[in-house]
């Protein structure tokens, strides 16, 4: 008990002799500063970075009176340590975000101010044009434009033409339906090569199916619509294909398939444009074709496209320097560099054209499957669909609800998530 | 009849080293044995050996005309009292004295009416009705060592192993846990091993003592006989205090010559001869006034009653234990004369090793 | 006039120009006024025009001297097309008094027969004066008619987040110091005037640590509760109002509360277990002096100790993956880290694998405290070596053991990293509900960084704290209340 | 009773002392089999499996006494009859694989043990009591021959399991560390390459992030020490007012889970000028180190009898020169395993680090393998040589402390 009296007493002494504190607020007196410290989340020595610093030396070399700190940050602890330096107002100038990013970073205020900056008022129209509309329209949240643009990523189909002529199955013509898509992949029973391979248990690869079954996700005023018609026969579908059909592996990690594809146990996949260099490098033959369309809906599958582009924070003291950073890594010249040296999807459209006719045709053929796909709206919380989704998943294969009753619960899910 | 044989008994340790060295001894029904020796002579590793808690590395070790070489421990039906006592320290009194018949194997084991009947039985024995519920560190030294014996009688064990268990009291407390031993020993007549360097301990303890030196067995007899008739030269130095005069020379002729030094031999050891060592308890040897060896007084220590000469014959170094009578001076001027004394070493009881 | 201008709110403001323009030739029109109190926005200045003579498939352009075009909008058929409000769109215009139409592309349009257009004028250089100018381009990009160029300004009025005045922690810090040692001082006066001589420099010696304890997590576990009674979000981020003890009734009638708090006792539970037993079992056995190969299973068992957590539990990932080394073992394909329960098992025994080799470290080392004289006697009294342990080896480590599994309690408690980096607390079994593999403490991360409530993770730090200091607490006193060997 | 007797009852011949481990081993690996197969969804084998396991039950519960010549013998024998042909049709359901041998071997072992406790000559003759002093004699040579040899290949059964269980991850790693490419999957072995070594070795990040990690790692042990060693000593001797509450304490800041208090953290580390310093994450490492460091430093100084401070005191000493000159000296193997346990805190920290330090020049370790990841998918070949660069130093020091670590805690241990 004495011990508590003392811990008490110590406390009053402390606050006591907080109290003597001044209470005037100091000037602040940071002005506009020729330093902007900019977080990339480029992994660590790779090939991005190296773009990403080509691009920066450029900068430092037109702008020589402004010195640019690089920081990189692990792409992973983007959203928390963002969140945490701003509160300590120890916010970069510039920070590399995808638009999942967004929907988390953009709904926080602090003292009313939000941490990134409405890029609008230091745009004009024309250099907005730059870019493909969809990207801009992308990265918008709440009307407010929270970041630029500078790539998008996109999945489709990949496959190994070589096993297909082995096992002699005709391969993938952008014009398949989804049921020449399953006919393919039954082909390959039996040949001890898995026909398709793709994480059916991750939302992210069921979310092409819906689209195709059901159209978007969300209607246009972003809220979601999953117990609209169709949805549930495409995740039946999507079930009944890893445990009826046993076409697909039931991995909730994409890992596993990407394994099997690249040492050609697998003739085809899902996969993002992320990955294709993986493949290079295991010295598989990949070609790609667009996601096949619902024979009846005349749908195409439509995967999920992410940007990642870079904000400006509200911290910034020098945010014209800043934007005209932010436009100098989004500008046509950074993105082409990295579109021909690390295979990253542009969003300007003068790259956007380059890359339509690319040499490499996997990348053609990505650009042209980003013309097919579907984004998240950007509202707080969005980022929750694939935990809800996959919840969804979760309860239809361990047969704890049907796909009709999964959907509905997922929907009034997403719905509270929102109104949070 | 419980006897203890060990037979050609050899311990080699894993690194070489040599315990015991073909021990043949036999412990008889009752008897109290005494195995001593100085530190490292093997006598504890031998305990160790009767106890099971070594392996022998040949030979055999009969208990009751068995072969007990490969019985455990617990199957040999023995008791032990450790040097450290080895008490639980978290168990009373009363547990660490039941813990074995708690503990034993279902065949042996005894009802709980019966245990504590035995428990109470020891407690009387050794007085420690008391501290029966008392944890081991509440204890006096004194009471620790009973508890310990306590822990080893309360099995009624054919044959009751001690090792150094006195080392850890007090002078005086010694004194009385060895009486208190002997009387223990002589109400219940088991047979008992109890290992020692303590010479004192021996002499008063033992029947028969069993000297060790590096592993091996010196004599086994008697303590008076062991005192008076040492098999060699080591028991002869190592039993009696001050330590028995050691001169080593050549016997020829009746007569003993160490380099300067030469006298007659006594008359019961005329026949010897060749080298060897010449030897006289210094509670034997005479000082001798004006017929002796003569002989340079190096120190005096005086012990009251007695005085023990350090003296320097010839070069070597001999003890004499001199006793006077009241009325002597303290500067011992009727034996001593201009620091020198003259000494008698041809007497009766002097021994002769050869070799 | 009013609606117009609450549409624009703070948004737009006029300065100055108004070009005319018809039928290919240009004449300039009256400037409007602008309130300067309406300039809070940054970067952005506004600009009207009056338009005659549009033709489809022509442009409106706006330039200005530092980005050539600053503002192209189309001339088409705005037939169909919807006006978005201006606050909604990317370029803030108005055409006839209403916002400008957009085309599919979100792009701004007029109709051809636009009369007057005023926009704002975003993206120019603050604190400098720009030229701006009017055109009228035609589908070939011939120039119909242009404006007289007039000059702009614009002010910079910066909306920033300034960052937070550390100062009344500086102060908090100070006072934390300086009350410390006055406190410390007072103490040893009056454990002197107690006579208690012995201690005279004791708190010396503890002031070092206790004032750097003091200092770094004070404040923090003072903000963290002083958190749980406010509606503290990320949405209003130091705006947050005391709201009592609300956070603590959503925390206590959450419908995840119980799976959340069951798995976390069940999983702290199971894993202490499975360390003591584990580690004693091994140290019992390395614990044998003779045993051939001793220090080399010593080292390789110490392993999962010496590499980094987070190195192996992703390997654990990597490994219990369908496709993974344990599958490829067992020849199967399981999902180990997919379904409830076996993900349940898996990160239990992952971080078991990851506790074992600390406990039976220590472990090993009281053991090797013990003396061997008891076992001899309890050997020679025939004791069994099962008897041996439970009597003996047991007892005489339970000083080791009381606060060794209090500590590996407190730290299984509060494991955040082998279920966030395994799992992240899934599979999810129900919406809106913590995943089965969720404790307390991820599935606070994930309230606080998902959810962005920190007021309710506060609330749920505050409830996992008071359980385990009262855990503790109970702990301590219970073990001592038995333990008896000094 | 004569020890003639007391041995017959001592005596069981080594093959029913050893078949009774064996058993209790084997019914519990039995049921952990079952576990498996069910996990390769074989639920005909785990059936199977878990009936083996219910025989090694019964056997165990039978076979001691049954063997003994009592009528059950018959019953043992069909039994065993019974488990032959379970384990031959588990032995042919299996596919030749590392499992299969594995678990085969789990099964046939006992089963043989059984058959060899059955035809022994030397359990026939111990069953027909009462033995010849000669039978006995030889009997209990032959165990006290052969049970160690039992015993200790018990220990190591039990060890390799371990080992395997510890080494697996560790393979894993290193077998992708030098796999080509950044995937996963594929044999252990299949393919060697040392690009991801030379990726790391080749950049200059990794040696940064080392230079870090060694930097805070070693000034947090020595720091942390500074801390944990004068406080420790003062609550081992020391009786002073608030002595258990303060002990106390300093677990009790460690319960409130670390999520939350990130910000306020962040805040008194800037206040304090540490971010971006090593020495910012070597004062917050240090306090995390604090609570374990003192409790075992605690029971070190309480194993150090006081008689040596006494008899230091006599001679002169001040208490701070007994401290430095007695105490200290004395628990060098204790203080060593407590700085141990600071540096491992420091090495393997990854939140504070990630927050307090963006700058990439202090990044550590831990957080520079986090930037290894990319954003889509995961660096697996480079992160796993990563990592066992990074484990390699801890592991030598490991080896190179062993015996002091074991020495350390053996002279106190953690104490309350």
């Amino acid at each position: 008990m004495r011990t508590v009296a003392v811990l008490i007493l110590w406390c009053i002494l402390t606050w006591a002799l907080t109290g003597c504190a001044p209470s005037e607020k100091p000037v602040s007196t940071d002005d506009a500063t020729n330093t902007l410290e900019v977080w990339h989340t480029y992994s660590a020595d790779s090939l991005e970075e190296e773009v990403f610093e080509t691009s920066i030396e450029a900068f430092r070399r037109q702008n020589p009176d402004m010195s640019v700190e690089v920081v990189r940050v692990p792409f992973s602890q983007t959203v928390m340590q963002f969140i945490t330096a701003s509160q300590g107002g120890e916010a970069p100038d510039l920070i590399r975000v995808a638009d999942s990013h967004l929907t988390q970073i953009g709904v926080v205020t602090v003292s009313g101010v939000p941490l990134v900056e409405d890029l609008r008022p230091h745009l004009t129209p024309q250099q907005l044009r730059r870019f493909q509309p969809l990207t801009i329209e992308g990265m918008r949240m709440d009307n407010a434009l929270l970041a630029l643009p500078a790539s998008q990523g996109t999945m489709s189909l990949l496959y190994n033409p070589d096993l297909f002529a082995a096992h002699q199955v005709s391969p993938p013509r952008d014009d398949w339906t989804i049921d020449d898509l399953l006919a393919a992949a039954s082909a390959f029973e039996e040949t001890g090569v898995d026909g398709l391979s793709i994480p059916l248990r991750w939302s992210l690869w069921v979310m092409p199916f819906l689209t195709a079954y059901g159209g978007d996700l969300f209607d246009a005023q972003g809220d979601p619509r999953f117990s609209a018609t169709g949805f549930a026969d495409a995740l039946s579908l999507s079930y009944a294909l890893e445990f009826d059909l046993g076409l697909v592996s039931s991995a909730n990690q994409i890992d596993a398939s990407k394994s099997k594809f690249s040492r050609g146990q697998a003739a085809m996949i899902i996969e993002g444009v992320w990955n294709l260099e993986d493949y290079r490098q295991a010295g598989i033959n990949v070609r790609q074709a667009l996601l096949p369309v619902h024979p009846d809906t005349g749908l195409r599958m439509r995967p999920l496209n992410t940007l990642i582009g870079w904000s400006v924070s509200s911290q910034s003291t020098n945010k014209p320097a800043s934007v005209d950073l932010a436009l100098w890594l989004t500008g046509a010249d950074t993105q082409r560099d990295a579109l021909n040296r690390t295979l990253t999807l542009p969003t300007d459209i003068s790259v956007i054209e380059d890359a339509e006719s690319h040499e490499n045709p996997l990348i053609a053929g990505f650009m042209a499957q980003a013309n097919h796909t579907f984004a998240l709206p950007m509202r707080r919380g969005t980022q929750q669909i694939f935990l809800v989704m996959d919840t969804a998943i979760e309860l239809l294969s361990s047969g704890k609800a049907d796909p009709e009753t999964a959907l509905s619960g997922a929907e009034t899910e997403m719905r509270a998530v929102f109104e949070r | 009849m419980v006897d203890v044989r060990f037979i050609n008994a050899h311990k080699e340790f894993d690194d070489g080293y040599v315990g015991v060295d073909r021990l043949n001894l036999d412990i008889a029904d009752g008897e109290f044995l005494v195995l001593l020796g100085p530190s490292g002579c093997g006598k504890s590793t031998t305990l160790r050996l009767l106890a099971g808690l070594e392996d022998l590395s040949d030979g055999e070790i009969q208990i009751d005309g068995v072969r007990v070489n490969d019985l455990p421990a617990a199957a040999r039906g023995l008791g032990m009292v450790f040097q450290s006592y080895a008490l639980y320290p978290h168990m009373t009194v009363s547990e660490n004295l039941s813990f074995g018949l708690r503990m034993a194997p279902k065949a042996d084991r005894v009802e709980a009416a019966e245990i504590a009947r035995r428990v109470s039985e020891i407690a009387e024995l050794l007085t420690l009705e008391k501290e029966l519920e008392k944890k081991p560190r509440e204890l006096s030294g004194g009471q620790r060592q009973r508890v310990a014996i306590g822990r080893a009688l309360v099995r009624r064990p054919k044959v009751l192993l001690m090792d150094e268990p006195l080392s850890n009291l007090d002078a005086k407390l010694r004194n009385r846990m060895r009486r208190d031993l002997r009387r223990l020993h002589e109400q219940h007549g088991t047979t008992t091993v109890y290992v020692t360097h303590d010479q004192v301990e021996a002499m008063t303890l033992a029947d028969r003592v069993a000297i060790m030196s590096d592993g091996k067995l010196q004599q086994h007899a008697t303590p008076n006989d062991a005192y008076h008739h040492p098999a060699n030269a080591f028991v002869a130095s190592f039993l009696g205090t001050p330590a028995t005069n050691l001169i080593e020379g050549v016997a020829k002729d009746g007569r003993f010559t160490a380099g300067d030094l030469s006298f007659d031999l006594p008359d019961h050891l005329k026949h010897v001869s060749g080298p060897g060592q010449y030897g006289v308890r210094p509670e034997y040897a005479q000082i001798a006034k004006g017929s002796g060896i003569p002989a340079k007084i190096d120190i005096v220590e005086n012990l009251g009653g007695e005085a023990v000469f350090n003296l320097d014959v010839f070069g070597h170094a001999v003890r004499i234990l001199y006793h006077r009578s009241g009325a002597e001076q303290r500067n011992y001027h009727d034996v001593v004369a201009d620091g020198h004394v003259e000494i008698d070493l041809a007497v009766p009881s002097a021994m002769f090793f050869e070799g | 006039m009013s609606r117009f201008w609450i549409s624009l709110r703070s948004f737009i403001l006029i300065v100055s120009l108004l070009a005319v323009l018809s039928g290919g030739a240009a004449y300039a029109q009256s400037v409007e006024a602008s309130s300067a109190e309406d300039l809070t926005d940054y970067r952005r200045t506004g600009l009207e025009l009056s338009l005659s003579g549009l033709q489809e498939g022509w442009s409106v352009e706006i330039r200005t001297d530092q980005h050539g075009v600053h503002t192209r909008i189309p001339v088409k058929d705005v037939f169909g097309l919807t006006r978005l409000p201006a606050e909604a769109a990317l370029q803030a215009c108005f055409s006839d008094g209403a916002p400008v139409h957009v085309d599919t592309d979100q792009q701004s349009v007029i109709g051809a027969g636009t009369q007057s257009l005023r926009c704002a004028l975003t993206g120019l250089r603050p604190g400098t004066d720009v030229a701006v100018q009017a055109a009228i381009v035609d589908e070939t990009g011939t120039l119909r008619a242009q404006s007289s160029e007039i000059r702009l300004r614009t002010d910079v009025s910066d909306l920033r987040l300034t960052p937070p005045d550390t100062r009344p922690i500086l102060y908090l810090l100070g006072s934390i110091l300086i009350s410390l040692v006055l406190l410390l001082s007072a103490l040893r006066w009056w454990d002197i005037r107690r006579g208690n001589l012995k201690s005279r420099n004791a708190y010396l010696y503890v002031g070092p640590a206790i004032v750097a304890l003091v200092l770094l997590t004070f404040y923090p576990i003072t903000y963290g509760i002083w958190l749980s009674f406010t509606d503290a979000n990320q949405t209003h981020l130091g705006q947050s109002s005391f709201i009592g003890l609300e956070n603590f009734g959503t925390v206590l009638m959450s419908s995840g509360l119980v799976q959340v708090g069951l798995f976390t006792l069940i999983w702290t539970v199971v894993n202490v277990f499975l360390h003591v037993t584990l580690g004693l079992l091994l140290a019992l056995v390395l614990n044998r002096e003779t045993l051939f190969g001793r220090n080399v299973y010593r080292t390789i068992l110490l392993l999962p100790w010496a590499v980094p957590a987070y190195i192996s539990v992703l390997a654990w990932q990597g490994m219990l993956q369908p496709e993974g080394l344990v599958n490829q073992f067992l020849g199967a394909e399981a999902n180990f880290l997919g379904e409830a329960t076996s993900a349940r098992i898996s990160v239990t025994l992952v971080n078991a694998w990851l506790g074992v080799p600390f406990m039976m470290m220590s472990l090993s080392g009281a053991m090797k405290a013990i003396s061997t004289d008891m076992f001899e006697a309890a050997d020679l009294d025939g004791v069994s070596r099962w008897n041996q342990f439970r009597h003996i080896t047991f007892p005489n480590l339970k000083t080791t053991l009381v606060p060794l599994s209090l500590l590996s309690f407190i730290w299984t408690f509060n494991m955040f990293n082998t279920i966030y980096l395994l799992t992240r607390g899934g599979p999810y079994l129900g919406f809106g509900q913590p995943g089965a593999t969720d404790i307390m403490v991820t599935y606070i991360y994930d309230v606080a960084f998902e959810y962005g409530d920190y007021g309710l993770a506060a609330a749920w730090s505050v409830i996992v704290f008071l359980l385990l200091v009262s855990f503790s607490i109970f702990y301590v006193r219970q073990t001592r209340a038995t333990e008896a060997v000094t | 009773m004569s020890l003639q007797t007391a041995s017959h009852k001592w005596y069981v011949p080594f093959e029913i002392l050893s078949l009774r481990s064996v058993l209790n081993a084997a019914v519990a690996m039995h049921v952990v089999l079952a576990a498996l197969e069910l996990i390769r969804d074989r639920i005909d084998l785990a059936g199977l499996t878990i009936a083996l396991a219910a025989i090694f039950a019964l056997l165990r519960w039978l076979a001691p006494q049954a063997l003994s010549g009592s009528p059950r013998l018959q019953i043992v024998r069909l039994i065993v009859l019974l488990s032959i042909i379970i384990v031959a049709r588990l032995t042919l359901a299996g596919d030749v694989s590392g499992y299969a041998v594995w678990a085969r071997a789990w099964s046939w072992i006992p089963i043989l043990m059984v058959l060899a406790a059955l035809f022994s000559p030397y359990t026939s003759t111990w069953t027909r009591q009462p033995l010849s002093t000669d039978d006995l004699a030889e009997g209990l040579a032959r165990n006290r021959r052969l049970y160690p040899w039992f015993q200790r290949f018990g220990s190591h059964v039990l060890l390799i399991h371990s080992c395997v269980l510890v080494l697996l991850p560790v393979i894993w790693i290193a077998d992708v560390s030098i796999s080509p490419g950044n995937l996963l999957g594929g044999g252990i072995g299949d393919a060697f390459s040392l690009e991801h070594y030379q990726t790391m070795l080749g950049g200059s990040s990794f040696w940064v992030w080392t230079r870090n990690s060694v930097i805070v790692a070693v000034g947090t042990t020595f720091f942390g020490l500074c801390l944990a060693v004068p406080s420790a000593y003062a609550f081992s001797r020391f009786d002073f007012f608030g002595r258990r509450s303060a002990m106390f304490a300093f677990i009790v800041v460690q319960m409130f889970p670390g999520a939350i208090i990130l910000v306020p953290y962040f805040l008194v580390m800037k206040t304090l000028g540490l971010l971006n310093t090593s020495i910012g994450l070597i004062v917050a490492y240090s306090v995390t180190a604090l609570p374990l460091c003192i409790w075992m430093l605690k029971g070190f100084f309480d194993a150090v009898p006081r008689e040596l401070e006494e008899a230091a005191k006599l001679d002169g000493c001040s208490t701070a020169q007994i401290f430095l000159r007695i105490i200290l000296p004395l628990s060098i193997p204790a203080v060593a395993v407590t700085g141990i346990f600071s540096f491992l805190t420091a090495w393997n920290e990854f939140l504070l680090a990630l927050v307090f330090n963006t700058s990439n020049d202090q990044f550590t370790l831990p957080v520079g393998l986090a930037s290894l990841i990319p954003t889509d998918g995961q660096r697996w070949g480079d992160f796993a040589a990563a990592s066992l660069l990074v484990s390699i130093p801890v592991v030598i020091l490991f080896i190179l402390f062993q015996r002091s670590l074991i020495q350390g805690l053996s002279s106190g241990a953690v104490k309350g």
